[in-house]
């Protein structure tokens, strides 16, 4: 695995919300096309480090490098949200988070705007170069949907879609940035067994398909279980256990940290 | 390709229709020359609505001070005229600019504000344009107002004057729409769009939406400008007090009277509103009251203004109209 | 359904109000008054509206005026110049007016004179004192006398009668009526060798003016000079007092009315005014009365304003013999006779503004305490 | 700079803030609670004046002054309270879960329709009326040179005390501690059992009462009312309740005062043409530095 040049390397990061450390130096790497799930009981500060990753809050201390479009690592930790995300870094929301009065192609749309090379002025004068690119990014995001299969409502409001479809919809939405590395924050909440195993199918094919490197995180074990090649246990704001998905099987604090939980 | 052709053809003879209907009624006397004046209120009206509801239905930020906006423009362009004896075309133009200049200036420091304190920071703004507005004597005549400011045109014949006043209006009001209606069908107009409905999701997906933020907030600016300018030639007559915080309520409710992220909306809202005001003149002391009342029945019953967020599609008549077909989405 | 109904209503509703009204009658002249008849000074607007009204009725019931009927129609400003505009247009297009009385205060006149003069319709303002006014043109009157005089009347009687060397000033910076008080009263005052120690302005609608009162009476002038209108003036004179200034205030045709809206504290303060209600001239009596009789109030000086702008309106139509607007507004020009608040006549070759005095009004003790009443000092004529 | 003179100027300052401090909590409280901007505030204001003024008038002579007082607080307090109360049930009420600029513009047209019904209303009328206060309490006290009218002492004394009561009860009561709760988190709130909509009435009659206690007190150091003198006092509260904070009570009281000696310095000091310039310079200002006011919390959105 380490002749995999790394993507993401986040050292000691941490947070402190008023007192309250929600996140303490936490570390991670993520190598090239790797799949690594984050885990842990409710309130472990999972999506709070999705959030430091992403810029959306900022952080106390600590280094984030992320692999730029040359290929070097940069500094990112103090960059805006937009700005991290255009080095590549998708991500979906715990609580969906579309743009719901939009529709379902328009969110798409939306994700590929940084990407626009046109101007607002040939967006207003409506000029061939505006059109075209315009029609580019349809096509493109057409294509996208298919993948999803919600290609066949991509005129639908997307307040108007079925929950899972909701889902599958955020990870277009974040896949349309043109990421290579994809953050899904569980990405399977709220669905059921079947489903749940259509989106695994899914992510993996989205996966070789864009050549991306996934962070996951996911609350129902067994199925990060079945997927992740690489597994970080997040507690109270602290990596409790990190290794293949055999090693946290076998570890007592994980154990001992889930079912604290479910004793309660 | 084709399609887009035919609807831009269609709306331009569309455009025309309603104009040489209106002024043609005019002229040979059916609408007197006070609604034609009256409908080239509401044209400006129209246009600051616009301008407004890019900001606050479009972008979800609510603005208070429209009004401070529009001054500007209206002085900046009475000012070229009057003093300085440009003409009125590049003054209304240079009116809007100087209108976009200072919402580039406010903006900068408060859009990162949110909701409430965005809204009181521009109705803030507001208040001060118009203090200082009072007390530059020497350039806006203080609280005597400026008079005497040249209109449209000077023919002699009232009634061509007041259908040259409404043709101006017109089209500007035209090429507003179209403006408006434009960048919102677009790449950015959809992100100006996503910011209203989830920032986090936007900045998230790469979008900058300060500069989005500052995009729409210096737009909406520059047409309340033009709509200033505008004003100031069809009232020949400018007070600051005129400016005030009222007054750019009154934009705010057309705006949601005709459903906020609707461009049709607005028209539809600015016509009404304007007429409105004229009709419950019958009810003399009562007029208020009653308009009052109104606006809390209409909000109370008709939450999302005439249209909501949704469009007349005026193509899509059109087209049924002439048998065109093209239901095709 | 209801929606589009509705939409559908609203549409013909619209196209409906669209359509002309019918012209007036042949037997008709009609003429127009553009006054606040709701917002903050609906007060005198509305005083200013019946006496118009009053003086019509009086005229009419003579047998009316080259054999026509004269009407009244009344359009609401709210005190905005953008809706005097609106206004002035519909009563010209709509009711064919042939002149105006209004509007009210200046920034709503001025919106209007340049239009008035185009379109050749004779413009009789009734109290809109700003002196640029009557700079429109010739087919702008008015009935009252501008600031420009009422100041140096006040500067002249603060000297001369009251021998004030030194005088304070409190004014209203969003009102150009209190302005333009303040700059000829300052300037009348300083050339006839006087101080004006301070200065101070507010904002309209402002309520607290203890940090300006501070100010004025660490400078201990002999005067205090407050061009504004009764309501606001009422609660500086308190203010004022309580602030320790014990000086008499000067103040002008605004504070009309003074005497039924404040206690002690204007007690031996003067003011100018067109009239007074209590003179004992024959005009004024039978204008008070009927007043008094019609609307059961006592009316005050624009109510008087407003009913002499009529009666000129009305005379200058007889005398010209015909609403042809040059000879009409020729025969306003050589108006020259006494109305209730005074002998008004315009001289040749100048802005169409009067000539005509002012009166200076007095307040002392009343009857019962804490209600001053208002007599007359002097006359200045000009 | 003149000590005595800018010791004075303070004291007109705080005086005036002190009203504002009462009006602006009804802002904050109202604000807190269902997070509306009620523009009707300052026309309850109006209303407790117009009740001052009737109470003042028929007391006039008849009664002792202190008892004129007290009948022209409680007279106030209990119109403007109901009102406060009417108006939150048939106008605010049906919009709780609609977008909040419906709420926003229904608040206008409340004021529309408050400031223009009582023009028409035959016994208020357009005409701007003199409040005759008490004659007890004209004139001013002197001390070592500075000058406080009788009415500005109490005009302090009644704010301070109402503002005590006011914190003693949402500290210490069961419907205080309700009403915080609510302001906190409606939805968990419903879920202990709260009666939101009992809370949010009781909200509105205290907010509403303080506004008409206010009113009475601006009637008396400002004796002359008309329909409209709520709309430039309730806009200057508006902004010293988003100046301290709003939503936080102690912050409308901090901004209230702030206001009033910003307001009154800047007159006396500065410049009195550019005041309300310079009020609103400060406004702005502090919120680009502190974007939740001064005392106010930044709420961090969940992601």
């Amino acid at each position: 695995m380490s002749e995999r040049p790394p993507v993401l390397e986040a050292r000691r990061i941490s947070v402190v919300f008023g007192g309250l450390r929600a996140v303490s130096d936490f570390d991670l790497t993520l190598s090239e096309g790797e799949l690594v799930g984050l885990i842990g009981p409710n309130g472990a500060g999972k999506t709070t480090v999705f959030n430091l990753l992403t810029g959306v809050t900022p952080l106390t201390s600590g280094e984030i490098r992320m692999r730029s479009k040359h290929g070097d690592l940069v500094r990112t930790d103090g960059k805006k949200a937009h700005a991290i995300a255009r080095l590549g870094v998708g991500r979906t929301f715990q609580n969906i988070r579309l743009f719901r009065n939009l529709t379902v192609l328009e969110n798409l749309l939306v994700a590929m705007d940084h990407l626009r090379k046109t101007s607002v002025l040939d967006a207003v004068l409506r000029t061939r170069r505006f059109s075209l690119e315009e029609e580019a990014f349809a096509a493109r995001a057409v294509e996208l949907l298919a993948v999803f299969g919600l290609d066949g409502k991509k005129s639908f409001l997307a307040r108007n879609l079925p929950y899972g479809e909701q889902r599958k919809l955020e990870i277009a939405r974040a896949l349309a940035t043109g990421p290579s590395l994809l953050l899904l924050d569980e990405p399977a909440a709220g669905m059921n067994p079947q489903e749940t195993q259509e989106l695994m199918r899914l992510i993996s094919f989205v996966r070789e398909r864009f050549s991306l490197t996934i962070l996951l995180i996911e609350h129902d074990m067994s199925l990060v279980m079945g997927i992740c090649e690489r597994i970080a246990v997040l507690d109270y704001g602290q990596t409790i256990a990190s290794g293949t998905p055999e090693e946290i099987a076998r570890n007592p604090a994980v154990i001992k940290a889930y079912l604290g939980e479910e004793t309660l | 390709m084709k399609k887009k052709g035919v609807d831009f053809l269609l709306l331009l003879a569309a455009g025309a229709a309603v104009f040489l209907l209106i002024a043609g009624l005019a002229w040979i006397g059916v609408i007197g020359e006070f609604y034609l004046q009256l409908i080239s209120t509401a044209g400006i009206y129209i246009i600051v609505s616009l301008s407004l509801n890019l900001i606050t239905g479009f972008t979800g930020q609510l603005a208070l001070g429209h009004a401070g906006f529009m001054s500007i423009g209206a002085y900046t362009a009475a000012i070229f005229v009057m003093r300085l004896g440009v003409p009125l075309l590049p003054s209304v133009l240079l009116g809007g600019a100087m209108s976009a200049l200072f919402g580039y200036l406010i903006g900068f420091p408060t859009l990162r504000l949110r909701g409430d304190y965005l809204a009181i920071t521009t109705l803030g703004f507001g208040e001060i344009i118009r203090v200082v507005l009072n007390n530059l004597e020497g350039i806006t005549g203080g609280s005597a107002g400026l008079k005497s400011i040249p209109g449209f045109s000077d023919t002699g014949d009232v009634m061509l004057d007041a259908i040259i006043k409404f043709a101006w209006i017109f089209v500007f009001f035209a090429v507003t729409v179209a403006v408006i209606s434009n960048l919102v069908r677009s790449s950015p107009g959809r992100t100006i769009v996503s910011v209203r409905e989830d920032e986090i999701a936007s900045t998230s997906m790469g979008n900058d939406v300060a500069r989005y933020k500052m995009l729409s907030f210096t737009v909406s600016a520059l047409f309340a400008g033009i709509g200033g300018g505008l004003y100031s030639a069809l009232f020949n007559y400018l007070n600051p007090s005129n400016f005030n915080f009222l007054y750019s309520v009154n934009f705010v409710v057309i705006a949601v009277l005709g459903g906020l992220g609707s461009i049709t909306g607005t028209v539809l809202g600015g016509l009404i509103f304007t007429f409105a005001q004229e009709w419950l003149r019958v009810l003399k002391d009562f007029r208020l009251v009653v308009f009052g009342l109104l606006l809390i029945l209409l909000m109370l019953f008709w939450q999302k203004g005439i249209m909501g967020s949704k469009e007349l599609s005026i193509t899509r008549i059109l087209r049924r109209i002439l048998g065109l077909g093209g239901k095709k989405e | 359904m209801f929606k589009k109904g509705l939409i559908l209503a609203l549409v013909l509703a619209f196209v409906a109000t669209l359509l002309p009204a019918c012209a007036a009658s042949s037997n008709e002249i009609a003429i127009g008054t553009i006054m606040p008849i709701s917002g903050p000074v609906s007060a005198y607007g509305t005083q200013a509206r019946d006496a118009s009204q009053m003086a019509v009725d009086e005229i009419n019931a003579k047998g009316g005026v080259l054999g026509k009927k004269l009407v009244l129609y009344v359009e609401d400003d709210e005190n905005s110049p953008e809706k005097t505009v609106n206004a002035f247009n519909k009563l010209v297009t709509e009711k064919k007016i042939v002149a105006l009385v209004g509007g009210l205060t200046s920034p709503c006149t001025l919106s209007i004179v340049g239009e008035a003069q185009k379109r050749k319709i004779v413009l009789v303002t009734p109290s809109s004192t700003n002196d640029t006014v009557t700079d429109a043109g010739d087919y702008i009157f008015r009935s009252c006398y501008n600031d420009s005089f009422q100041g140096r009347v006040m500067a002249k009687f603060a000297g001369e009668n009251l021998s004030a060397k030194t005088a304070a000033i409190i004014f209203d910076n969003n009102n150009d009526y209190s302005k333009g008080l303040k700059d000829s009263f300052t300037a009348a005052f300083t050339a006839a060798g006087g101080t004006v120690v301070a200065t101070e302005s507010y904002a309209t609608g402002d309520k607290d003016f203890a940090a300006q009162l501070t100010k004025i009476a660490a400078a201990s002038p002999d005067v205090l000079f407050v061009p504004d209108y009764y309501n606001t003036v009422s609660l500086i004179a308190k203010q004022a007092r309580s602030a320790g200034i014990e000086v008499p205030m000067l103040g002008a045709d605004g504070w009309d009315e003074i005497a039924n809206n404040a206690g002690d504290e204007v007690l031996d303060c003067y003011y100018s005014n067109h009239y007074s209600p209590d003179a004992d001239d024959a005009e004024v009596k039978a204008f008070v009365a009927a007043f008094k009789a019609k609307y059961n109030v006592e009316p005050n000086a624009l109510a008087a304003l407003a009913y002499d702008a009529t009666y000129m309106i009305a005379d200058a139509l007889k005398a010209a013999g015909s609403t042809d607007p040059e000879k009409f507004k020729a025969a306003m020009a050589a108006t020259d006779k006494k109305f209730v608040t005074g002998q008004i006549s315009f001289a040749a070759g100048t802005k169409h503004d009067p000539v005509k005095s002012a009166v200076i009004l007095k307040l002392i003790a009343g009857d019962a305490a804490d209600k001053p009443k208002v007599t007359y000092d002097a006359t200045v004529n000009p | 700079m003149d000590l005595l003179l800018f010791l004075q100027q303070l004291l007109n300052g705080i005086s005036l803030g002190s009203v504002y401090a009462l009006v602006a909590i009804g802002y904050t409280m109202v604000y807190g609670i269902v997070k509306l901007i009620n523009f009707a505030h300052g026309d309850i204001l109006m209303i407790g004046a117009y009740c001052g003024y009737y109470a003042f008038t028929w007391a006039q002579g008849t009664a002792s002054p202190g008892l004129a007082i007290a009948f022209a607080f409680a007279l106030a307090m209990g119109i403007s309270a109901l009102t406060g109360v009417v108006v939150e049930k048939t106008c605010y009420r049906p919009l709780r879960n609609a977008p909040r600029i419906n709420a926003l513009i229904t608040a206008i047209g409340v004021s529309i329709v408050l400031e223009n019904g009582a023009r028409v209303l035959p016994f208020m009328g357009p005409n701007p009326r003199q409040v005759r206060i008490p004659e007890a309490l004209t004139g001013v006290l002197q001390f070592s040179g500075l000058t406080i009218s009788k009415v500005q002492v109490l005009t302090l004394a009644t704010s301070i005390a109402l503002m005590l009561v006011l914190t003693l009860f949402v500290q210490y009561t069961r419907t205080g501690k309700a009403m915080r709760a609510v302001s906190h988190d409606q939805q968990a709130a419903l879920l202990m059992g709260i009666s939101v909509d009992r809370i949010v009435s009781i909200t509105f009659a205290v907010g509403a009462a303080l506004g008409g206690a206010g009113g009475v007190l601006f009637a008396m150091n400002f004796p002359m009312i008309d329909p409209y003198m709520g709309i430039m006092p309730g806009l200057k509260a508006f902004v010293a309740a988003v100046f301290g904070g709003i939503g936080s009570i102690p912050g409308a009281m901090l901004g209230g005062l702030v206001m009033g000696v910003a307001e009154t310095l800047t007159k006396g000091f500065i410049s009195t043409k550019l005041a309300d310039a310079v009020s609103f310079g400060i406004l702005i200002v502090i919120l680009l530095v502190r974007p939740a006011g001064i005392l106010g919390k930044a709420t961090r959105e969940k992601v």
